[in-house]
C-alpha cells in the first residue's frame, strides 16, 4: 500500500548506496526532493538516467553523492554542458556507464518485463560497446548471420519521479510522458513528489487512465508544489531558465557550486 | 522586410531542401535550425499542395504526436516510419562517425560532451540522418574520432538501414556516399571558396575544389521564415525565435 | 496520411491472403467489419489473435477465410466454446499456431521495437514450444546455465481494431487498453472502425493523449457505429450475450453457421 | 436468511482461505467463483483490519487497476507483484501438468478447449497458482495430460518461481508438493468420503484415506458472501451474481 509522507520522510527513505532511478528534467525530475537528498548528506548512489540526466543529476554528483552515473547523457539544456558532471568525468572521480537513450529503455524493458536481457538494434560499431559488461553483441537465434546487441536488465532499486497528481488511493498521474511510466514498472520501489493531491479515484475518469501509474507501483507519496523547479514539469510548467543559468555559472566550480547549494536554504 | 538572407535563415532553407520528399522528420531536443528546417519545409509544401510532412519535435507539445514516451521515437524509427533526423557532435570524421562523449582518452576526457544520446541507435535506423554542427573547423571536423558514438557505416552482419545523408556547416553543404564511406563536397556558403574549406577541414573528401554556391531562399521562402516559422518556433525556442529577424 | 472510407471500401482494402491482426471481442474487436469482410468472400488470411479470439474469428473461420490462425485461445467466454475453430480443429481444415497470451505480446513487442525476436520467462515445458519453429530455446547471453525461450516478431500486414472515436486528423482513442495500440505499433498498417469521429483533435487534450494512437500509425478509418456488435465495447457498451448465445447455438452444425450468417444481411 | 451453505459458497470461502496472506490477486476472465473468493478475501481482511488486498479482476473496470492493456498482467507477475492466480484446465494431471488444449493427438484434437491463455507464462511466475476445476472425474483428473499447455514442475535451468500451489474441486482439497512433484489430499467437502476421491481421481496423491473435512464458512462470512460479494460480483457476472443466495 502506499504510504504518504512529508517530502523530509521521503528524503529519509532513500538510503545511501540504492541505485536510484531519476526521470530527465522537465518531465518527471523531482530537484526538489534531491535538493533534500543532497542536505542529508546522501552518499554512494548509482544514478540511472532514464534515459538522460540534467540539473538533479549535476546536483548529486556535486555534492559528491554518486559513486556510478548510468546515462546516455547529461546536459543542462539550453543552458550548455552539465558542470560537476563535465569535472567529474575529468577527475575520474565517478564510475561512468554511458549508454544511449534507446538501450536504457531496452534495460528498463527487460526488467519491466522480467526478462534478464532484451535485444536492440544499432550500436555495433560504437565505442559505448567496449566499456559496457552489462551489453554483448549475439547472434540473431533465427538468423546466425546477423549480429545484435543484447543489453542487461536495469532494475533500480528506487525510483523518485516528479508528477502532477496523485490522489488518495496512491495512483499517481504521468500523462503521455510513458518513460516514467516504464520506469516505475522497472524498478522494485517508487517515490513520487506531486504539486497536488486528489480526493478523487484518478483511476475513475476513463480519459485520465491510460496515463495514470497505479498504486500497486508506488510505495510512497509527498506533496512538494513547485518540485520540478528550477527545471520544467510537463504541461504543467516551463522550465526556469533564468534560474538554470544561474546555476550553470555558478557550478563552474566546486566553490561556486556549494554556495549555490547552500545558498538555496540547504544544511549548510 | 531586409530581403538579404542570413547565415541561418540559408541553414534553415538548406535544411528543408535537404529533407525534400520525407514524409516523416523527427528533431532532437535543443535543436532549433533544425525544427526550423522541417518546420519549414511543412509549410512549403503545404503552400505547394504536396502531401503534408508529419513534424516530431522532441520537448513540443504542439508538434508531437507521440503518445508512448521518449521511447516511442526509438521504436518508430525500428518500424521505418521514421524518414530523417539530425545528428550533430563535437567531432564528425571522414568516415562519417560521430563523436557526442568528448576528447581524448575515455573515460576521463579533458573535454566532456553531454552523451551519445540516441545517436548509437539512429543512424542505424533512420534513412536519412543529416549531420548538422555549424562550426567549420578542423577541431569539429576531424581524420578519426577520439571515440565512437556512433559508426558511419557497418558491415553486412549488421541491421542498417540508415546512416550520413549530408553534413551541413555554417561554410559548406556536404553529401556522404555509403559505399565509398567519403564525404563529398557540395556547394559552398556564400564568403566561402573551396581553399577556406579545405583549409577548415580536417578530413579528406571529394569535389575538392567546388565552384558551386549553396543556394539561397527566394523572397517568399524569406517570408515564410520571418512569418510563419518564428512564430511556430515560438513554443519551444522562444529566445531563437526572438533574436530571428521578423516580418517586416 | 489517414484516409477517411466507408466500411464497404475499407473492406475491400483487406485483401486475401495477409496477415491480419484483431484484438480480441470487448476490447477492439470489429466484427461488423468481418461480417464485410467474409461477405466480400476474402480467403486465405494469417489471422493474428493479439492474444486471444472470439466471435469474429469464430466467423472467419466458419466462412472458410482462414488458412492459419495464430492464437493463445478462441472462445465466447459466457457463451462456450468457439464452434467453427473447434470444427476445423477436428478437421485439420486451418494450420495452427498455438501460443500463450504473454507470447504473442512478446512477439508484437518485438515488432514494436523493430527486433527480430524477443526473450520471454516460462513456456519451457510445455508442449506448445515443440509446434512453433518460430520459438527457440536459447541460453541467457549473460548466464549460459539459465534457458530461456526467443520468441520471433510478429508483423500483422494490416490490423484491424474498432474503436470509440477517432478524429479529423487519424488520430484514434483507444484509453487504457494499450494491447490494441502495441497491436497497432507492431503492424505495418492498421485500419480502424469507429462509433464517431470528432472534429477537434483528441491531442489537444492533455488527459486523454496517453490514451490516443497518433495518425502515423493509421491508414484508414471508418465510421461503423455499434461496430463491436454482438460483442462488446470496452467503457462503451456491454456484449449483447443472447446475440453471442444465438450464434454459438446456430454454429454448432456447418449449415447453421451459414444460416445465421446469411440471414444477419450478408451477400447470399 | 438461509445459513445452510450451498456448495460454491463453500468452494468462494476456501478460495479466501488458499488466499490467506496475499498483497495481489488476479483473476482471469470467465471465472466467477476465484474472483468471489478473492473478493471476498478482501472483504474479511477489512473487516479484521488487516492489510488491503489488491484485486485485478479481468473484466472488470472496477476492481482493475491495470492501465497498461492486457500485457501488464504478464509484465507485473514477473515483476513479482503478484502473489496469486488461478488455472483451470481440461485435464489435470498427477504431477500438476495441465492441458487447457484438448484432448487426443495435437493439433487435430477431438475435443478442442479454448487454449492455454497465459497458463504457459504465469504458472511459472506466480507463487501461488490455484487450480480451480469444479468437475471432480477421472476425466478431468488424469494420470497425465494428452497436451501440456503448462508443466507442473520445471529443472533448474529454468527460471521458476511460481507453479501449483493447491486442487481445488467441487469434492475435495489438495495441496501440491512441489519437491515430490505430488498431490497430497487435504480436505473432502461435506457429502463425501475418501474413497468417493480415490474413485474418481484418475492420479495418485499422498493421504488418501483422508479424513479431514472442508470447513465451512460461519454465518458471518456467509452473510459477506450472500450480500457484499454478491453485489460486487454484479459488474462482470451478473448472470452467476443473479443465482447466488441473496441477504435474506
Amino acid at each position: 500500500m502506499t504510504k504518504f509522507v512529508t517530502p523530509q520522510a521521503m528524503a529519509e527513505m532513500i538510503p545511501s548506496g540504492c541505485k536510484l532511478g531519476l526521470a530527465p528534467d522537465d518531465y518527471g525530475a523531482s530537484p526538489g526532493l534531491v535538493r533534500m537528498l543532497i542536505d542529508r548528506g546522501i552518499r554512494d548512489l548509482h544514478v540511472v538516467c532514464a534515459p538522460i540526466g540534467g540539473m538533479q543529476v549535476d546536483m548529486l554528483i556535486g555534492a559528491g553523492a554518486v559513486s556510478t552515473l548510468e546515462t546516455s547523457a547529461v546536459s543542462l539544456g539550453e543552458a550548455g554542458g552539465a558542470p560537476c558532471f563535465n569535472r567529474a568525468v575529468r577527475e575520474g572521480a565517478i564510475r561512468l556507464l554511458d549508454g544511449t537513450c534507446p538501450a536504457v529503455f531496452a534495460g528498463l524493458t527487460a526488467a519491466e518485463k522480467g526478462v534478464p536481457f532484451m535485444p536492440i538494434r544499432g550500436i555495433i560499431g560504437s565505442d559505448l560497446l567496449k566499456r559496457r559488461d552489462d551489453w554483448k553483441v549475439a547472434s540473431n537465434p533465427f538468423d546466425e548471420a546477423e549480429k545484435i546487441v543484447v543489453v542487461s536488465a536495469i532494475q533500480p532499486d528506487i525510483s523518485l519521479i516528479h508528477a502532477p497528481e496523485a490522489d488518495r488511493f496512491g495512483n499517481v498521474r504521468l500523462g503521455r510522458r510513458r518513460e516514467v511510466m516504464l520506469l516505475a514498472h522497472a524498478s522494485k520501489k517508487t517515490f513520487v513528489t506531486v504539486e497536488r493531491i486528489s480526493e478523487v479515484s484518478l483511476l475513475e475518469d476513463e480519459k485520465l487512465a491510460a496515463g495514470i501509474l497505479p498504486a500497486m507501483y508506488v510505495s510512497a507519496v509527498a506533496q512538494l508544489e513547485n518540485g520540478g523547479w528550477p527545471t520544467g514539469l510537463y504541461a504543467e510548467y516551463p522550465r526556469d531558465g533564468g534560474e538554470v543559468e544561474k546555476y550553470a555559472k555558478a557550478a563552474r566550480s566546486a566553490e561556486g557550486f556549494r554556495a549555490y547549494v547552500g545558498g538555496l536554504g540547504g544544511a549548510a | 522586410m531586409s530581403q538579404s538572407c542570413t547565415g541561418r535563415e540559408l541553414l534553415i532553407y538548406t535544411i528543408a531542401r535537404l529533407l525534400n520528399g520525407v514524409q516523416h522528420v523527427a528533431v532532437g531536443q535543443s535543436s532549433p535550425m533544425p525544427a526550423a528546417g522541417a518546420m519549414l519545409l511543412r509549410a512549403m509544401n503545404q503552400d505547394a499542395g504536396k502531401e503534408d510532412v508529419q513534424l516530431s519535435i522532441l520537448g513540443s507539445v504542439k508538434h508531437n504526436s507521440f503518445t508512448s514516451g521518449a521511447g516511442e521515437l526509438f521504436d518508430c524509427a525500428a518500424q521505418g516510419r521514421l524518414d530523417a533526423f539530425f545528428l550533430g557532435g563535437g567531432q564528425i570524421d571522414g568516415q562519417g562517425n560521430v563523436n557526442l562523449v568528448g576528447t581524448g582518452d575515455y573515460p576521463n576526457s579533458p573535454v566532456r560532451w553531454p552523451g551519445s544520446f540516441g545517436s548509437a541507435y539512429l543512424y542505424f535506423l533512420v534513412p536519412r540522418v543529416i549531420l548538422f554542427r555549424e562550426e567549420h573547423s578542423v577541431r569539429s571536423l576531424v581524420e578519426r574520432v577520439d571515440f565512437v558514438s556512433a559508426p558511419g557505416a557497418s558491415d553486412e552482419t549488421v541491421y542498417r538501414k540508415g546512416g550520413p545523408h549530408a553534413l551541413l556547416t555554417n561554410a559548406a553543404l556536404f553529401s556522404f556516399d555509403r559505399d565509398a564511406r567519403r564525404f563529398r563536397l557540395e556547394s559552398i556558403h556564400p564568403g566561402f571558396d573551396w581553399r577556406d574549406i579545405r583549409t577548415t577541414t580536417g578530413f579528406s573528401y571529394d569535389n575538392e575544389k567546388c565552384e558551386t554556391t549553396t543556394p539561397l531562399p527566394d523572397s517568399k521562402v524569406l517570408s515564410t521564415i520571418r512569418g510563419r516559422i518564428r512564430e511556430e518556433l515560438h513554443e519551444c525556442y522562444p529566445q531563437f525565435a526572438a533574436r530571428m529577424p521578423g516580418p517586416d
